[in-house]
């Protein structure tokens, strides 16, 4: 079956509310980013790439997974363009997908186990990220 | 809710002060910005010259929406011009309201003459909601119904 | 300070960041501040859905704040994650019409909410309730000569066209609240850079990395210690310190100073 | 009143009276100049009186003399308009203000079934002769609509006020309560209500005529050359067009005094349209009492940078 | 009834021919063609032939809109003998074929408008301008390059031009600048013969720490008040010792010529070649005015110059023209947190860089940190700061000349200490200008400057340091460069006094608070308002080349103005009906100009005569707004050019 890339373009930007369209390339999120060496696809060209719509390409990105949600890109973007948002938003077409759940319910007890000063709040955020 | 006529194409007056919305309008063209071509601009010194009348004479002979375009508050090319505009229209505006016309037929602008973009939105977004609203037909003239 | 505070205190401080809420209620009593626990909350979700068709996840932070609507009440929150869901949900129901009409369907309140409350971070409470200045008179056991990093992290600050809550890049609201304790405040470059949040679960590394260099940015500007809202920060924080600089709970060196500090 | 019309007449102090005059009937007076110190006795004062008189003034003051007039404190507004718009000069007028307790409206007598009337006591309570018989009924029960919402007891212009306290401590009604009727309804039942009294009209022209805003030496609706002149309404929009451009023309100039609904035949509600724009123009501008001073400047030809938007008539009235 | 096809431009979606035709079937018109180009000198031809061959007692002209080429055809009409207010446009391009791609929906509106302009025509009356004197001298506000030049072009046309300018000396920004790109001729040596030139020039007369209160009248014929503030000096009598500043106690203030980098006294000239070399006395950190006590100055001041009891003083004159020349300011980085502005003070924007660097700044020439005194090892710059942003983050347009005097500031840098490490981040480098982009080369090949493509996020303090973390676009990475000094090319933003000066002079603005040109290609320094010039970066940002251009150039426009001795004025104003007319003074009180006055007036009311207080429009003065048309409820006054009838038909050819 052909991927509608298009499709997914369409929905990515809808889903993240914001346009990727305004991006001057100026690379100040990537600038900003604290994971972007971590990163496969640095925020610039996470952005970039919606823009030209390689969906599929952004999905298989390590990037989803090392994307803090500090909000330090949508803070400092000239642009108005909030690069957190759209990669939230190829993170949720990844977890939507049947089995595609990066975290598993089965993976918390060994985790806890690992920690016992792990707090709630990280399991519960690390949930809502990596998980439908 | 009416239903909507796909056949239907409002009839917009557009009175736009020579000095800054004329000019936005000019934009929007040299711009090739497109807004729908029932919308007919009246040029007119300042904003301030459109009297009630002009306003009513276009709904009479069959005007779906009359906009009236001037320069910012602020920015008149008179000084003071749109500031006279903007009491007489909001009270012509809240009138028409009270005698039941439909409040959306009418509005008020303030477009420069660097903003052609903003003129094709609101143009566009004026038709659209004249499409939504329906031929006008409180504020006809029966003998200019063709 | 008549009006009474409706307390939203959030999963982990209950259990594992049991000192931040405990320290804050002393705090609280001990300053006369009218306050009331929700009746029946729920966790905030932890981290805000940023997508736009994202409705389930943003419920239960919409029952707590219908909750505040009904009694009137400004929603008091510490915990700065929930602070975070909190301000953006009830701003989401206030400026988009879209995922206002979906939040009232799904939760058929009685009158529909659209955004009416006003969430307050503690820290709010303090400076604008009780004020800083009061705030010090008000201190039995100044800190003098502590010489303390406030660390602020992301979410009670981006963006911040939405939290309103200091400047984001070179926010002060907790050195102030140092002064106010007879601390004093460090200034470090990377007191608004994050922790490394949930990716502590997913990659240690990586957290380790961003934990160090905020660590280090304190220490060369001689932080004795490092003081957090967050329970998550303080867990990240505290897990890649060498021991050096430890992270407390600001409510805790807030107990302290006013001598309510068990 | 009478006495002192006499005193100015005949000392030649003025050169005419401006008064009302009495009728075949109790109820009818009509406004009228006196140049005659004889034909006084025929001049009256009484609860019908409530025809204003400042806008004769326009026509009186063109002759080379001094005018004496008598007005009600509600008249006085008028005058100061006309006053502001230098339709009147005011050295040529002497003004008496005289008191009132509000003035009858005898369609509402009518309506209540007294018929043939024949003679009339007023008091706090009415005492009617008809031919029918004796009626008895309070004040307050037939009072004109412009009485209902009475602007106070005081004179705004005046060289002399006589017959002290003659004036009702008058209570002020919500003079907005209909409009504010109207503005809660929808669209539609706006639309039904106004079209409902505007096609009643007949063109007679008499709420322009009484109106003492309406001062052109040339309505535009009779001026050939205006391109809207008019005689007649010959379509629903006429109608509409006709009393708009009629309540706008004296937006910001009109000071409520309620004749044109008095002396519409049709009993069209007229005053609702200028109080239309007096309670949009005391809301959206500060309050405003058109002829409050005769210094005082129309709100359409001030501005303030700050003013509201067209678009809060929308934000208003919410999206009904 | 003609036509132009606009090359493709209309014909390409209008039906030419269905639009000539649909005109013969319409009221009046007698001909109707069409042509390629009408504006051009054959459509002109054409036009006037047509006149003459059909004796037409009007036209209109289906074209382009009337901004561009009203005049154009109105002057053809009048060389064929034709009343030039006989002309019609039907704006067909702007308002139609570049609007609509279909050709049916395009021709069909081209028709209508062109209708609607028949109608309007038909109700034409031939219209005859009214003459006005022009006061022979100019007002120039604003004393920098811009404004010098202005002021000099002028007077040396032999005109008399007065400059205001709300510093107490002349000179602005340029003033400030150590070197100028692309040659890094020294901007002082430059500038101070110009300020020294524009003060000895017997027609300029300058009014320096003064400001614009007050402009009414119109081109030709404007009244101005200028506020000279307060210097508390008597200038005839100070002879420039400087006695009074060096005795001067009071030395705590920071020099705004120095960017706040060096103090003052309070009494003070801002620099040592400030035009006039009069001290001005601060109030606000005076010590006699804070304290009542001191007045050393006062002792010490052998012409006793000094008077503590001056007050503001109003000057009125009247101008035939007035120039705006209020130039810029660069913008503050403070909402720039990332980059630390005001908390690190070794970070500093692009003009205190170039008070550090000059020989008469702050430190005497030496690049020094701010810090701690040390020389620094390595230098980042960076370009775009707050320009080119969402208009809610900072300015949406490119400031131009950062790039440029980046290059210069790297330049300088490297040539003076060849051992700091410079390097700038950038989005683009942008030299379009003569010797621009050769500059920016030699910066780069024969300076060693390190250009790296990307924005910075984050300026951080390690170590005592600048940590710059950055991206290279290039390397497609993160980078990090330490460095001991940061340098902001902040963004050049109109001054804060000049939207409230463009209303006053009623000459409109941009969304940006610059003033917007006439037109954007062919009448870029004049305002839309007549009788207002734009002289340098009030209207938009600008090299000093460029400034110099457009200041000499609107000197030329002004001198239009001035060297008439008569203006034609324009004939569609305002004019009452005296038969009408009731004397309500209604009208009077709208006009924002006081045209209007009221006079007793014998009237011929049909055979009929009587004394009437009626209106009279002084032609001379009415701009044609309407604002007093919609005013008179019994329609007495009416707008030549736009009147009821002519709009109102015009209304009706649209909804026909």
């Amino acid at each position: 079956m052909l991927v509608d890339e298009k499709g997914m373009q369409e929905e990515v930007i809808r889903m993240s509310g914001t346009e990727p369209k305004k991006c001057m390339l100026c690379g100040k999120c990537s600038a900003t980013c604290p994971p972007s060496m971590d990163m496969d696809v640095r925020p610039h060209r996470f952005v970039k790439n919606v823009k030209a719509g390689n969906i599929e390409a952004l999905m298989e990105s390590e990037s989803l997974w090392k994307c803090l949600s500090c909000f330090a890109c949508v803070e400092r973007c000239p642009r108005g363009v909030e690069p957190a948002s759209l990669v939230e938003a190829v993170r949720l077409l990844v977890i939507r997908q049947q089995g595609k759940n990066y975290l598993t319910a089965d993976d918390i007890p060994e985790l806890i186990a690992s920690d016992e000063e792990i707090p709630q709040q990280l399991i519960v955020s690390a949930f809502r990220k990596y998980s439908k | 809710m009416q239903v909507k006529d796909q056949n239907f194409k409002p009839l917009v007056v557009s009175f736009c002060c020579n000095w800054c919305s004329y000019a936005g309008a000019d934009l929007a063209g040299s711009s090739r910005l497109e807004y729908p071509a029932e919308v007919k601009i009246i040029r007119i010194p300042c904003s301030c010259r459109v009297d009630p009348l002009f306003v009513l004479r276009a709904f009479q002979r069959g005007a779906d929406g009359v906009i009236i375009n001037g320069c910012h508050p602020g920015d008149c090319h008179y000084t003071s011009g749109n500031y006279f505009t903007r009491r007489r229209m909001t009270l012509l505006f809240s009138m028409l309201d009270y005698l039941g016309i439909e409040r959306e037929r009418t509005r008020l602008e303030w477009v420069s003459a660097a903003e052609g973009a903003r003129f094709a939105k609101v143009m566009n977004e004026f038709v659209g909601k004249l499409h939504e609203m329906g031929a006008n037909k409180r504020l006809g003239d029966i003998r200019c119904k063709e | 300070m008549d009006k009474t505070y409706l307390y939203y205190p959030g999963c982990t401080l209950k259990t594992k960041a049991k000192e931040l809420d405990a320290y804050a209620l002393q705090s609280m009593e001990m300053l006369g501040i009218p306050c009331k626990e929700l009746d029946e909350w729920q966790c905030c979700g932890a981290v805000y859905p940023q997508a736009t068709d994202e409705i389930a996840t943003r419920l239960s932070a919409a029952r707590a704040l219908e909750e505040a609507r009904q009694k009137d009440c400004d929603l008091l929150t510490l915990c700065s994650a929930c602070h975070h869901v909190m301000k953006r949900v009830n701003h989401d129901i206030a400026s988009d019409a879209d995922i206002r009409m979906k939040v009232n369907n799904y939760s058929e309140f009685e009158t529909p909410y659209a955004g009416e409350t006003k969430v307050v971070h503690f820290l709010e409470m303090l400076r604008d309730t009780i004020g800083f200045a009061e705030l010090k008179k008000r201190v039995l056991n100044p800190l003098t000569g502590r010489k303390i990093g406030a660390y602020y992290g992301c979410l009670l600050l981006r963006p911040s066209n939405v939290m309103q809550f200091d400047d984001p890049e070179n926010p002060y609201i907790m050195e102030e609240f140092l002064h106010a304790i007879g601390a004093e405040p460090v200034l470090y470059s990377y007191r608004n850079e994050c922790c490394g949040g949930y990716v502590a679960l997913d990659d240690p590394a990586l957290v380790q990395k961003v934990c160090t260099k905020v660590l280090h940015s304190a220490e060369q500007k001689g932080a004795e210690v490092l003081v957090t809202a967050c329970p998550l920060c303080k867990y990240n924080l505290t897990k890649h310190d060498s021991g050096d600089v430890p992270t407390y709970y600001f409510t805790e060196l807030l107990a302290e100073a006013l001598g309510v500090k068990e | 009143m009478r006495q002192k019309a006499h005193e100015l007449l005949s000392s030649g102090a003025v050169g005419a009276v401006l008064a009302w005059e009495k009728g075949e009937l109790p109820y009818d007076t009509s406004p009228a100049v006196f140049r005659d110190a004889e034909a006084l006795d025929k001049m009256v004062y009484n609860g019908f009186c409530g025809s204003n008189l400042s806008k004769y003034l326009i026509e009186q003051g063109k002759q080379d003399e001094k005018v004496l007039v008598f007005l009600k404190p509600c008249d006085t507004y008028s005058l100061n308009q006309l006053l502001s718009e230098n339709r009147v000069a005011r050295e040529k007028l002497h003004i008496i203000g005289i008191g009132c307790k509000g003035k009858l409206d005898v369609e509402k007598l009518r309506t209540q079934g007294i018929k043939g009337i024949t003679g009339i006591e007023e008091n706090e309570t009415l005492k009617i002769q008809t031919l029918y018989g004796d009626h008895e009924l309070p004040r307050e029960d037939v009072l004109l609509e412009k009485c209902l919402s009475c602007k106070g007891k005081d004179h705004k212009v005046y060289d002399e006020l006589i017959g002290e306290d003659l004036s009702a401590d008058t209570e002020q009604g919500d003079k907005y309560a209909k409009v504010a009727e109207l503005e809660g309804q929808t669209p539609a039942e706006r639309f039904a209500f106004w079209r409902g009294e505007l096609s009643k009209c007949i063109r007679c022209n008499a709420c322009r005529n009484t109106c003492p805003s309406c001062t052109c030496l040339k309505c535009v609706f009779d001026n050939a050359h205006s391109g809207v002149a008019a005689k007649v309404n010959a379509t629903e929009f006429e109608e509409n067009m006709f009393h708009i451009i009629r309540a706008f023309h004296v937006a910001g100039r009109c000071s409520d005094c309620g004749e044109c609904s008095r002396v519409c035949p049709q009993g069209i509600p007229i005053h609702l349209l200028n109080r239309k724009f007096i309670k949009d123009i005391s809301g959206f501008y500060g309050e405003f009492q058109a002829g409050e001073t005769a210094e005082l400047n129309s709100p359409l030809l001030c501005y303030d940078l700050e003013d509201a938007e067209p678009n809060i008539i929308s934000k208003r009235e919410g999206d009904n | 009834m003609l036509v132009c096809w606009c090359g493709s431009n209309i014909a390409g979606t209008v039906d030419i021919n269905t639009v000539v035709e649909a005109s013969k079937r319409e009221p009046g018109v007698v001909y109707a063609t069409d042509y390629q180009y009408m504006c051009a000198e054959g459509g002109q031809a054409m036009v006037r032939r047509a006149i003459e061959e059909h004796s037409l007692t009007g036209i209109v002209v289906s074209a382009c809109s009337p901004r561009m080429h009203e005049t154009t055809f109105r002057k053809a009409a009048a060389a064929a003998g034709l009343n030039p207010y006989m002309v019609e446009i039907a704006n067909i391009r702007e308002h139609c074929s570049w609007v609509h791609k279909d050709k049916e929906v395009g021709t069909e509106k081209a028709v209508v408008l062109m209708r609607a302009a028949i109608a309007k025509l038909n109700l034409n009356t031939p219209l005859f301008p009214g003459e006005s004197g022009v006061i022979k001298r100019a007002l120039v506000i604003g004393g920098g390059i811009a404004g010098i030049q202005t002021a000099l072009d002028i007077a040396d046309a032999g005109y008399e031009v007065d400059i205001v300018e709300k510093s107490p000396t002349i000179g602005g920004t340029m003033a400030q600048l150590d070197k100028t790109f692309p040659t890094l001729d020294c901007a002082a040596c430059i500038l101070t013969p110009k300020m020294v030139d524009a003060a000895q020039h017997d027609k300029i007369t300058l009014y320096t720490y003064s400001e614009v209160d007050e402009v009414s009248g119109f081109v030709g014929n404007f009244s101005v008040k200028i506020r000279q503030k307060a210097r508390c000096i008597n200038s005839k009598l100070c002879n420039g010792c400087g006695d009074c500043i060096e005795k001067c106690p009071a030395k705590k203030a920071k020099s705004e010529f120095d960017e706040g980098l060096a103090n003052r006294k309070a009494i003070y000239v801002p620099f040592a070649q400030a035009v006039p070399n009069v001290p001005v006395i601060d109030q606000t950190q005076c010590l006699k005015f804070k304290t009542g006590k001191c007045g050393l100055c006062e002792k010490v001041c052998l012409p006793k110059a000094i008077n503590f009891e001056q007050q503001d003083e109003i000057i009125e004159k009247e101008y035939g023209v007035i120039i705006a020349a209020t130039g810029f300011r660069p913008l503050s980085p403070e909402r720039y947190g990332e980059y630390g502005y005001g908390q690190l003070p070794d970070v500093i924007t692009s003009l205190e860089f170039e008070r550090l660097m000059n020989a008469a700044g702050p430190t005497g020439g030496a690049l020094l940190r701010r810090s701690n005194g040390e020389k620094p090892k390595s230098i980042v710059f960076i370009q775009c700061v707050g320009s080119r942003a969402e208009p809610d983050k900072g300015k949406s347009y490119c400031s131009k000349i950062c790039c440029m005097y980046t290059a210069k500031h790297a330049m300088l840098v490297r040539d003076k200490y060849p051992n700091i490490d410079v390097s700038v981040f950038y989005i683009d480098v942008r030299t379009p200008g003569k010797n621009f982009d050769e500059f920016y080369r030699r910066a780069v090949e024969q300076y060693g400057v390190n250009y790296i493509k990307g924005m910075v996020g984050k300026i951080a303090e390690e170590d005592g340091r600048l940590r710059v973390q950055g991206s290279d676009l290039i390397e497609d990475t993160q980078i990090f460069v330490d460095a001991d000094l940061v340098v902001l090319a902040t963004a050049v933003e109109a001054q804060a006094s000049a939207r409230p000066l463009g209303t006053m002079l009623t000459a409109s603005m941009d969304q940006n608070n610059f003033f917007s040109e006439s037109h954007a290609k062919l009448r870029p320094v004049e305002s839309p308002t007549a009788g207002i010039f734009l002289s340098g970066v009030c209207q938009g940002p600008k090299d000093i080349p460029e400034t110099v251009a457009q200041a000499g150039a609107a000197a030329v426009k002004a001198l239009g103005i001035l060297s008439k001795d008569k203006l034609i004025g324009n004939p569609c104003i305002a004019g009452p009906d005296e038969l009408l007319c009731n004397g309500c003074a209604s009208c009077e009180k709208v006009c924002p100009y006081g045209a209007i006055t009221y006079a007793d007036k014998e009237i011929n009311d049909h055979g009929h005569r009587t004394t009437r207080h009626v209106a009279e429009i002084n032609e001379a003065i009415c701009q044609g707004c309407g604002a007093c048309t919609v005013t008179c409820p019994s329609g007495a006054m009416d707008l030549k050019g736009f009147t009821n009838r002519q709009i109102m038909a015009e209304v009706d050819a649209i909804c026909r």
